[in-house]
């Protein structure tokens, strides 16, 4: 069940034969894709596919060896990190990063002091993180320090921290990795949430029942090179699909 | 039949607050080569970290008849658990002969030099390039290596960590041909892997994990063919 | 948090309940000087003189001020060889402690420091550690040196060179840069130019430099006849061995400000110390009568007595700081730091340090009697003419 | 206790305000040192306690306001007031300039950077004849001390207000973010470098004012004393020693730490360093969190938390 | 010639240098510590090599391995006893805890030594012999000697010993060397005892060309942190050369620009090299 495309979405992120070698190694291969407004791109691949240099690309973590990140249609390779997020460019980390020291409202705070639209006062930023904190579920624990979350909290507190740039577009690394089925469930239901506020969402996942039930497209990288992109479904039967995940099989 | 050389029976394991391994039992036999799979974050490597003793568990965790829990990670190897570690973990900076000694760092016994000519012979690439830094050559080298430095050790159980990862198909055939080899020698292997037909192309019996649980486990040829293997990657409905 | 705070407040409090106020029949001079830190070898020479000194005041019945007999008493404290905390704690000295008087610190940077804080008082502090213009130059009233002007350092060797037989003709000047050297040099380039000499080398090194090895080899190529070096012992030290270990050696002489007259230096140096010259505004002179100590030979004798070690001209010059204060109040009559200022300004007497008479800017003139290390000892060779035939010219390194 | 803070704060303050017409002059002597060391460990938290930049060059810019100020006032004859200015423009043109280049710098290698920087200031300075030299410059005698006093006093209350607000504001949290994570906080949209060299330039305002007041108080300034490489160590361990990246912390620790420094130097003279070296040495393996922390957990604290604090750090 | 001396002066001077700076840079690689007490560990290993001279008239070159062996003691025991409780704690507090011992020894040092200065002068301390016209001081020439084999005794130690391969692999990835048996509080200890043997060694021969006092240590650390930084972590040999080239540059710098610039050009040095090359110094052993 993929939503219909009302008029013609208009693309908010697309890669032009995107390739980052490190000495030599080739760790993204000329991978080149678009999202449009209130598209899900699922991205999936096995480990040290080349996943998280795709999005540290689109972030601004990394430069580019080769190729272009166009961002609204403007080619940002060269715009730092900070300024992307300005643009309306966020992302989670595969490995949480909560700012310790802070309190999870804070945490949030910084997303909607410094992001899209920057608020400049703490107190309506406070006011709109504590929002993006009930929204993700986590307004219980609003005072609580960023340190003394447990995992499935971290994950929510990293989506409210990303949500509350107000980005465009949103890039989810991992957020399920480590959770039981039933926080995998709270979890793509969050996702299914976010689907609803119209911006263009990448989301690199290993669960793939999740990424099945998230997508509206589905594409696999395999040592870098994107080895399909379409349906969920089809993909995920593509033999090429399967053997990328399972190994070939071997007699 | 004997008591099996691992038993792990109702193992809770995680980091600090944060769970990750729930009521898991496995047993390694004398002999076998026996693989965990499952997909990433399933667990797999806290096992493995359990099990050198480098977190906390509560549980049943007895290697050679003997009970680990009360042991620190030095203990642990020096029973004869070693561990060839995820993303193989060599000394960059040092040759593959250093790289190699280091695995026999606490060997005292006059069998080294014994143990580095069976390692050879198992990699005779590494033979070629033990002058050669470590950090310089390719993964499937690298991870030649770290094989080869975890039996420098004169394991009684080699555990190794996702061996094919990021590695070429080729490759990963011929690591796998030398697993077969190690066991000959010996040395009973769990291999925790990703690439499920690669590992069920070498090992006896397989567990497949799912979020901190076992949720098969069998024959090899048994499993082969399950779709709660493919479900455990790709989800339900295959 | 409030626990903290009652803590700092505590310790506030306890810092000043420490400090007690002086009896009523005592005389308190009060000084800083360096017991610990870099400076502390120099600083024990105050230390102890200003003790022995205070200790044989007292045991000779102590100060008549009219017909009260007034105890001296000495209070002081470590400024650990720090600047800063020397100023803070002459200020506690006069402010807390009340002390009448004030004793000055070693070195001229402390004395330029401290100084400012007894003419910010009022009370008089006569100092024998600093040496350097700039501390007498800035008009203050409450100030008094006894070490005579640093600019003259080396008139009394100059003009000895004058004298010698062959008479040298280049020197080599090399100096330290911190206040009292940079006077010293100043000095020695004026006197240097009056007796006609040519400089050959003129460098200044930064103060605890421990290698000369630059300077030495310029010294070397330029063949100098004379060094004239100023500068801080340690250094002295440091200079004369690579002096030996890059085999440079005028043929006619080096003279150091520093270092020379004192035991350690010696010690230190074994027989690489012979030949230096050196210079020392005191000797241990019979000639110098003092009221107390008997003579300058009896003080020495007696400070070596009681410390175990020679004393020099700083401690001589500190015994005269105090015997200062005790001539001037028993002149002035009263304990009112003004009268006793100027009384001090008007002074004249005889000390086992030297005739002490203060002139218009505070500081003591005194002429520098050039000493010279023969065979391990300390030989006075030239004051305003020859005392001692000096060991002229100096043999090379390898012919000693 | 939260609540209890601020006004506390503000009755600690005006408590100091009248000291000067109470206390002694050693008092007031010893208080306008522990102000102006307060200050300076306060205003090093701005950088190193909320950005997490352990500078060693803050000393760089305590000598370009002790020398701004001292040479205004000597070579110019200008009023103490515009030395001050002069320092200040001095110190935070100076802070612009080396921030750009060394904050590109991380970790120990930032902070060896700034010992370095603080090393060939020193060097450089003596070489100047403007400056004196290696010999310095004698200021004009002010006798009073209360106004000095003072003067450090709104100093502080300045610096810890600007503080506060740093911890309540919109730029402390990018401040904050860049510690605890700069490339997450780079991707969150904070402009990493113009925060850091703005938290330098910030620091470098206190630090300057706080040492041409010494200046003048002190009326003499060398190389020595002005780019004193220790001073900064000591504003580190006062800061460290509080709490850094907290308001108050850095206050309370220079101050004990002035106490305990005093009270040792008045009873015990000469082993007075060698214990302020032992206290040092305990408090990094007792309390690697500072006073603020301890004092956090308010009376939970006992011998546990000792002990925890060195499972965390052992090997 | 002038120019040919003082180079000569330089490199002799550096040796010592690059020996100083030696056991911090190894500290540093391996431990992640950059030990701010290095100086006071030369400066006791100065006072062992002066009391062993003058007092059991022991010759100061055969006291310099009975200090380093004293020294490695001591050095052993502050880190299995101190320095290990706070090894994994901020890069902070590793800094300042090593300065508050650095100020303990200091203040330690001058209560039992005393403030006076010391040299350490055996007969030979300023012989000297001509060799093409210069002159080359035999101290200087032998403290060179010393320092450049020490370098060579480190790099055998190791790159060619089991331990020394350990300490090496531990600076590498730490995770790694405890998984293969490497006790890492054992290791830091005898790594931290080497270091401030190298320390003592440098100390002794200090005090033959210089003197001892219990305040030279702070300038010694700052110098060779500075030579650490400029000669690298990684290779002995490399830091004797960064010791060398700070001993020509402040050499060079004494001679054309004039000897109170010499701390400019060493700490500048420090600081571009920091910026222009700040991956540098990060390779450890």
């Amino acid at each position: 069940m993929t939503a219909a495309p009302q008029s013609a979405p208009r693309t908010v992120i697309e890669t032009r034969g995107l390739t980052k070698r490190f000495q030599g190694l080739v760790s993204v291969n000329n991978v080149t894709f678009q999202i449009a407004e209130g598209e899900t791109l699922g991205v999936i691949g096995p480990n040290g596919a080349g996943k998280t240099t795709l999005v540290n690309m689109i972030s601004g973590t990394l430069t580019p060896s080769e190729g272009q990140v166009v961002f609204e249609g403007q080619v940002i390779n060269d715009v730092p990190a900070f300024r992307r997020a300005h643009l309306g460019i966020a992302r989670t980390f595969q490995v949480m990063k909560p700012f310790h020291g802070m309190t999870v409202l804070e945490n949030v705070a910084v997303g909607a002091l410094f992001g899209r639209g920057a608020e400049r006062s703490m107190a309506a930023a406070k006011e709109k993180a504590r929002e993006w904190l009930e929204f993700t579920g986590l307004g219980r624990r609003i005072d609580a320090n960023a340190e003394a979350l447990g995992g499935p909290d971290r994950k929510r507190l990293e989506f409210a921290k990303a949500l509350s740039m107000q980005p465009r577009l949103l890039l989810l690394d991992e957020v399920m990795a480590g959770l039981n089925p039933v926080e995998v469930d709270e979890v793509v239901d969050l996702i299914k949430k976010i689907r609803g506020q119209g911006m263009a969402l990448l989301v690199i996942e290993h669960v793939v029942k999740a990424i099945r039930s998230l997508s509206d497209r589905v594409m696999v990288l395999h040592h870098g090179e994107k080895i399909a992109d379409g349906d969920p479904t089809r993909v995920l039967e593509d033999p090429r699909v399967i053997e990328a995940y399972l190994g070939k099989r071997r007699t | 039949m004997s008591e099996p050389l691992l038993t792990i029976e109702h193992l809770n394991a995680g980091y600090g607050a944060v769970p990750v391994l729930f009521d898991l039992s496995l047993t390694v036999n004398p002999g076998e080569i026996v693989t965990l799979v499952g997909s990433n974050g399933a667990g797999k490597t806290t096992l493995l970290r359990a099990l050198s003793r480098l977190i906390p568990a509560q549980g049943t965790l007895r290697f050679n008849g003997e009970d680990l829990l009360p042991l620190a990670p030095e203990g642990a190897f020096t029973r004869g658990l070693v561990q060839v570690p995820e993303g193989r973990h060599l000394f960059p900076r040092m040759t593959v002969e250093e790289n190699l000694a280091m695995g026999a760092h606490l060997r005292r016994d006059k069998g080294v030099a014994r143990t580095l000519e069976r390692v050879y012979s198992l990699f005779p690439k590494m033979k070629e390039r033990r002058k050669q830094l470590a950090g310089n050559m390719s993964g499937g080298e690298q991870q030649m290596c770290a094989m080869g430095r975890a039996l420098m050790a004169d394991p009684k159980l080699l555990m190794i960590d996702e061996m094919s990862l990021g590695l070429a198909p080729v490759i990963v055939d011929d690591l796998l041909a030398i697993l077969t080899d190690i066991r000959a020698q010996g040395i009973p292997v769990l291999l925790v892997e990703q690439d499920v037909f690669a590992a069920f192309s070498v090992a006896d019996r397989a567990y497949v994990m799912e979020t901190g649980r076992v949720v098969r486990e069998g024959l090899v040829k048994d499993l082969a063919n399950d779709p709660a293997v493919v479900d455990a990657y790709l989800g339900a409905a295959h | 948090m409030k626990t903290s705070l009652t803590l700092a407040l505590a310790g506030l409090m306890t810092a000043t309940a420490l400090t007690g106020a002086a009896m009523a029949d005592d005389i308190v001079l009060g000084a800083s000087v360096q017991l610990t830190g870099t400076n502390a070898n120099t600083g024990r020479y105050y230390r102890d003189a200003y003790q022995l000194t205070v200790d044989k005041i007292n045991a000779a019945g102590g100060v008549k001020v009219g017909d009260k007999t007034y105890t001296l008493k000495l209070n002081m404290l470590d400024n650990q060889s720090d600047v800063n905390l020397s100023v803070r704690q002459y200020v506690q000295l006069v402010s807390a402690d009340k002390v009448n008087f004030l004793l000055g610190p070693f070195a001229s940077n402390f004395a330029l420091s401290d100084s400012s804080v007894a003419e910010k008082y009022q009370i008089p502090m006569v100092q024998g550690g600093g040496a350097s213009t700039q501390i007498f130059s800035r008009g203050y009233k409450y100030v008094f040196g006894t070490l005579p002007p640093a600019d003259d350092y080396f008139a009394s060797t100059i003009e000895m060179m004058g004298k010698l037989t062959p008479a040298p003709k280049t020197v080599a000047l090399v100096s330290a840069d911190d206040s009292f050297d940079v006077s010293v040099a100043k000095g020695t380039r004026k006197h240097l130019t009056d007796a006609g000499l040519k400089v050959a080398v003129d460098e200044t090194y930064r103060e605890g430099a421990s290698d000369f090895s630059s300077i030495l080899t310029q010294v070397k190529a330029a063949n100098v006849d004379a060094i004239l070096w100023t500068g801080h012992e340690t250094e002295a030290l440091n200079f004369i061995r690579q002096m030996k270990g890059l085999n440079v050696n005028p043929a006619g002489l080096s003279a150091f400000t520093v270092g020379v007259p004192t035991a350690d230096f010696r010690k230190a140096l074994g027989a690489d110390a012979n030949y230096a010259f050196g210079m020392t505004s005191w000797l241990p002179d019979a000639s110098l009568k003092d009221r107390w100590f008997g003579d300058a030979a009896q003080f020495a004798a007696e400070y070596k007595a009681k410390f175990g070690y020679d004393p020099d001209y700083h401690a001589a010059s500190g015994a005269a700081d105090v015997e200062t204060f005790v001539e001037a109040i028993e002149k002035a009559g009263t304990l009112d730091p003004a009268k006793v200022r100027d009384a001090i300004a008007g002074i004249s007497f005889d000390s086992l340090y030297a005739k002490v008479k203060y002139g218009e800017n505070g500081q003591i003139v005194l002429p520098q009697v050039v000493v010279q290390i023969q065979d391990g000892n300390m030989v006075p060779v030239y004051s305003t003419d020859f005392m001692t035939k000096p060991m002229y010219p100096v043999p090379a390194w390898d012919k000693r | 206790m939260k609540r209890l803070i601020l006004p506390l704060a503000v009755l600690v303050a005006l408590a100091l305000a009248v000291l000067p017409m109470v206390g002694s002059d050693t008092m007031v002597q010893f208080g306008i040192n522990a102000l102006l060391l307060a200050t300076l460990a306060q205003s090093w938290n701005i950088l190193g306690g909320f950005g997490g930049y352990v500078s060693f060059g803050n000393s760089v810019f305590y000598g370009l306001g002790t020398y701004g100020t001292a040479i205004a006032m000597t070579n110019y004859n200008l009023p103490f007031g515009v030395g001050l200015v002069i320092g200040v423009i001095l110190a935070m043109t100076g802070a612009a300039l080396v921030g750009l280049p060394i904050l590109r710098l991380r970790g120990p290698y930032f902070a060896i950077a700034t010992l370095g920087l603080n090393g060939a200031m020193m060097a450089i300075f003596s070489n100047l004849p403007i400056a004196g030299s290696n010999i310095g410059l004698v200021l004009p005698l002010a006798r009073n001390d209360a106004m000095f006093y003072e003067l450090a006093l709104g100093l502080l209350v300045v610096c810890t207000l600007t503080v506060l607000w740093i911890s309540r504001s919109r730029y402390g949290m990018g401040l904050i973010a860049i510690r605890e994570d700069e490339d997450a906080a780079g991707v969150m949209g904070v402009n990493a470098t113009l925060w850091k060299v703005s938290a330098l330039v910030l620091a470098s305002i206190f630090t300057a004012v706080a040492g041409g007041i010494h200046a003048y108080w002190s009326t003499f300034v060398d190389p020595a004393s002005a780019f004193d490489s220790t001073l900064n160590v000591r504003m580190v361990i006062m800061c460290v020693f509080g709490g850094p990246g907290t308001v108050f912390g850095p206050v309370i620790g220079s101050f004990v730490l002035s106490a305990v420094y005093e009270v040792l130097a008045a009873q015990i003279s000469t082993a007075a360093a060698l214990l302020f070296g032992f206290v040092i040495v305990l408090a990094v393996v007792f309390m690697p969190r500072g006073l603020a922390d301890v004092v956090k957990g308010g009376r939970a604290i006992s011998w546990r938390y000792f002990i925890r604090n060195i499972r965390e750090n052992r090997l | 010639m002038v120019l040919a001396q003082i180079l000569l002066n330089g490199i002799l001077l550096g040796g010592l240098y690059g020996l100083m700076a030696l056991g911090m840079a190894l500290v540093w690689g391996v431990l992640n510590i950059v030990n701010l007490s290095h100086g006071a560990l030369i400066m006791l290993g100065g006072y062992t090599v002066y009391y062993l001279f003058t007092l059991a008239g022991i010759d100061p070159f055969v006291a310099l391995p009975i200090a380093m062996v004293v020294m490695f003691a001591a050095g052993f025991a502050l880190q299995w006893g101190l320095l290990n409780l706070v090894v994994r704690s901020k890069m902070l507090n590793t800094l300042l805890i090593t300065f508050g011992l650095d100020v303990v020894l200091t203040f330690a040092a001058q209560l039992v030594f005393t403030a006076d200065f010391r040299t350490i002068n055996p007969s030979y301390a300023g012989a000297n012999f001509p060799v093409l016209g210069l002159t080359v001081p035999v101290v200087r020439l032998a403290a060179f000697c010393v320092a450049v084999a020490l370098a060579a005794g480190v790099w055998f130690l190791l790159n060619r010993m089991p331990l020394g391969r350990a300490i090496r692999a531990t600076a590498q990835n730490l995770t790694a060397a405890r998984l293969y048996g490497v006790n890492p509080r054992k290791l830091y200890a005898i790594t931290f005892g080497i270091g401030a043997a190298l320390a003592g060694a440098a100390g002794g021969l200090y005090g033959m060309i210089s003197n001892l006092t219990p305040y030279m240590g702070a300038s010694l650390t700052a110098k060779s942190f500075v030579i650490a930084i400029i000669g690298g972590l990684a290779n002995p040999f490399n830091v004797i050369l960064g010791g060398i080239f700070v001993g020509i540059a402040e050499s060079l710098t004494a001679l054309y620009i004039g000897p109170t610039y010499t701390d400019v050009i060493s700490f500048g040095l420090l600081v571009v090299v920091l910026v222009v090359r700040p991956k540098r110094a990060v390779r450890a052993a």
